[in-house]
């Protein structure tokens, strides 16, 4: 039954805790890719326009991966349960990376002064950047897990630019 | 001209670490260097009187003459090339022999329990090359240096971490037999690598013994190592930072106290690690007498 | 807003990833105790009656607690994509000192290599194993817990070990 795959997609992106890729939600249900993903995008659909005023959730394309995750208007509440991880000093770091990439270490130094040094360790020790010997410096990208992570929906460079783009001016008429 | 881009990248590489130290302390030395280089590239032959130095001079030349890479040595090669030199020049042993010494034992260390890991984590994802590198300066484009500013003076930030569900379950009885049985497999192997490992190493550690038998160095390095063995007993903690070890803040002391934790990490009584390599802060974990 | 708060409380219990109390749920929203109450049971008629076969998920009265969790139609699909909370390096560690035990701290080390001083201090926290003082040495054993936890029907040393070779000798295939 058609409508009972769509159920089965969603229980493995609830239950996930992590963006999934088709390859693994075919896995797990043995449903054919090709419909894997025309149910996520009837799903991803469901969730944000049809039953948009009665769910809190929301699904998301998170680099090649999808996930389901608290709709922003309400992470205030959540997150004090779920606890977040980044500080907000360390994703300033992080945003400016993935806005030059590929950055170098020097460079990100001039930006934002010697703590660049911790923010840069602490950001591979997560896995959510590359860095990489370059002659005298290191040379700066995000990893595949960057997008995942923050929901974003392209894992390339320039896409992940204009995203962010948005994400700054965004806030920028929140604030105002 | 590949040879005299090898020569600059020696250079660049003294220079480097110049930029790392304070202008006062070491700058001096590392000018010494960089002067020495610059002669022997003009064909001078190197006749220091400082033995030390003298060794040091002669690495540099072998770099330079063997066309190797400043950043990326291989040591083993290196060693061998490097004593039969020492030898040749008719350099104080001792003194040459510590150079590749401490250093052989810093590689052991890495290729044994830390070039393992480290290739299981790297990444394949790669979607730059170098061409990719700006040549400008991020400063000389207005939107990204305006983007920089605004990001930088945001009151929070512009990425919002996602609110994710955390659950994880059990672990299912299929899961445990399983991993016993790999368990058991990979056990056996790394207890046939680690025995060639230790003999390796006793060979070597016999190999250096010899050459530094009597020596003041061996002295010094022995009362060395015992004190900072005692210091880091005192620690409640199991890890520490190399600068709990420090009395005070010279560089010195601090070469003098990661030799003697180099030392002490090859006998197995601690684990020494950089979460990032190679200016991560350096950490120590005690491992007991056993 | 009325149906706003309820999608907070929606928002609490998906992120909460385990069972939460009323007053967890006060605590993170600023909603009173009784109007939780209400929410709560709101949401679990939505999930159950409204949207029955809208959705895969439902959330249910758990003790005192509630709870946001896949229905159990679609539980065998989904069980496996979520992380198991031992990872399998840990695991693997686990049942070499369950067979061994009781085992020194340094025959570990020579069994697996360094890692063994990590993996033990994680699996005593899990309080899936004891290590005790001895000599110059630590020693080995598991917990009472860690027969509970595998629903092994033994805490006897001898019993456990006679059973992990029992699984593995019988490849693998007669554990259901």
């Amino acid at each position: 039954m058609g409508k009972d795959e769509k159920r089965l997609v969603e229980s493995i992106l609830f239950s996930a805790s992590k963006p999934v890729s088709i390859n693994e939600i075919k896995e797990n249900t043995g449903i054919t890719p090709n419909k894997i993903k025309k149910i996520l995008n009837e799903l991803i659909e469901d969730y944000s326009v049809k039953r948009k005023n009665e769910t809190s959730m929301e699904i998301v394309k998170a680099g090649d991966k999808y996930t389901m995750q608290v709709k922003k208007k309400y992470i205030d509440s959540s997150i004090m349960i779920a606890k977040p991880e980044i500080n907000s000093n360390l994703l300033k770091t992080l945003t400016l990376i993935a806005f030059h990439q590929p950055l170098k270490q020097s460079n990100l130094r001039r930006m934002i002064g010697v703590k660049a040094y911790d923010h840069v360790d602490e950001l591979a020790t997560m896995k959510l950047i590359h860095s990489k010997k370059h002659g005298s410096t290191e040379m700066l990208t995000t990893t595949q897990l960057f997008p995942e992570y923050f929901g974003i929906d392209s894992t390339k460079p320039e896409e992940i630019k204009d995203f962010l783009i948005k994400k700054v001016s965004g806030k920028l008429n929140n604030i105002e | 001209m590949e040879q005299l881009k090898i020569d600059n990248e020696v250079i660049n590489h003294l220079l480097f670490h110049k930029s790392l130290i304070d202008e006062k302390d070491d700058a001096t030395r590392i000018n010494h260097y960089v002067n020495m280089l610059q002669k022997t590239d003009e064909g001078e032959h190197i006749s220091i009187d400082n033995p030390f130095d003298r060794s040091i001079a002669i690495a540099f030349e072998l770099v330079i003459k063997q066309h190797l890479n400043p950043w990326d040595i291989d040591l083993v090669n290196f060693s061998t090339m490097y004593l039969k030199k020492a030898k040749e020049e008719k350099i104080d042993l001792m003194t040459a022999g510590r150079i590749i010494y401490m250093a052989w034992k810093v590689l052991k260390l890495q290729s044994d329990d830390l070039v393992v890991s480290m290739k299981k984590t790297e990444e394949e994802y790669e979607p730059f090359g170098w061409g990719d590198i700006p040549t400008e300066m991020w400063l000389s484009k207005d939107d990204d240096y305006s983007y920089t500013n605004l990001v930088i003076n945001m009151p929070e930030s512009p990425l919002d971490e996602p609110v994710r569900r955390e659950a994880n379950r059990k672990v299912t009885l299929i899961e445990l037999v399983e991993a016993f049985d790999e368990a058991r497999k990979e056990s056996e192997e790394y207890q046939i690598l680690e025995k060639q490992r230790r003999e390796e190493r006793e060979r070597l550690s016999e190999l250096a013994r010899k050459r530094m038998k009597g020596t003041a160095v061996e002295d010094h390095l022995e009362e060395d190592v015992k004190v900072v063995w005692e210091k880091i007993n005192q620690f409640p903690k199991k890890t520490i930072s190399i600068f709990d070890l420090c009395e005070k803040k010279g560089k010195e002391e601090l070469i003098k106290v990661l030799l003697s934790v180099l030392f002490l990490a090859y006998d197995n009584k601690v684990l020494v690690y950089q979460k990032r390599f190679p200016f991560g802060k350096i950490y120590i974990k005690s491992m007991g007498y056993s």
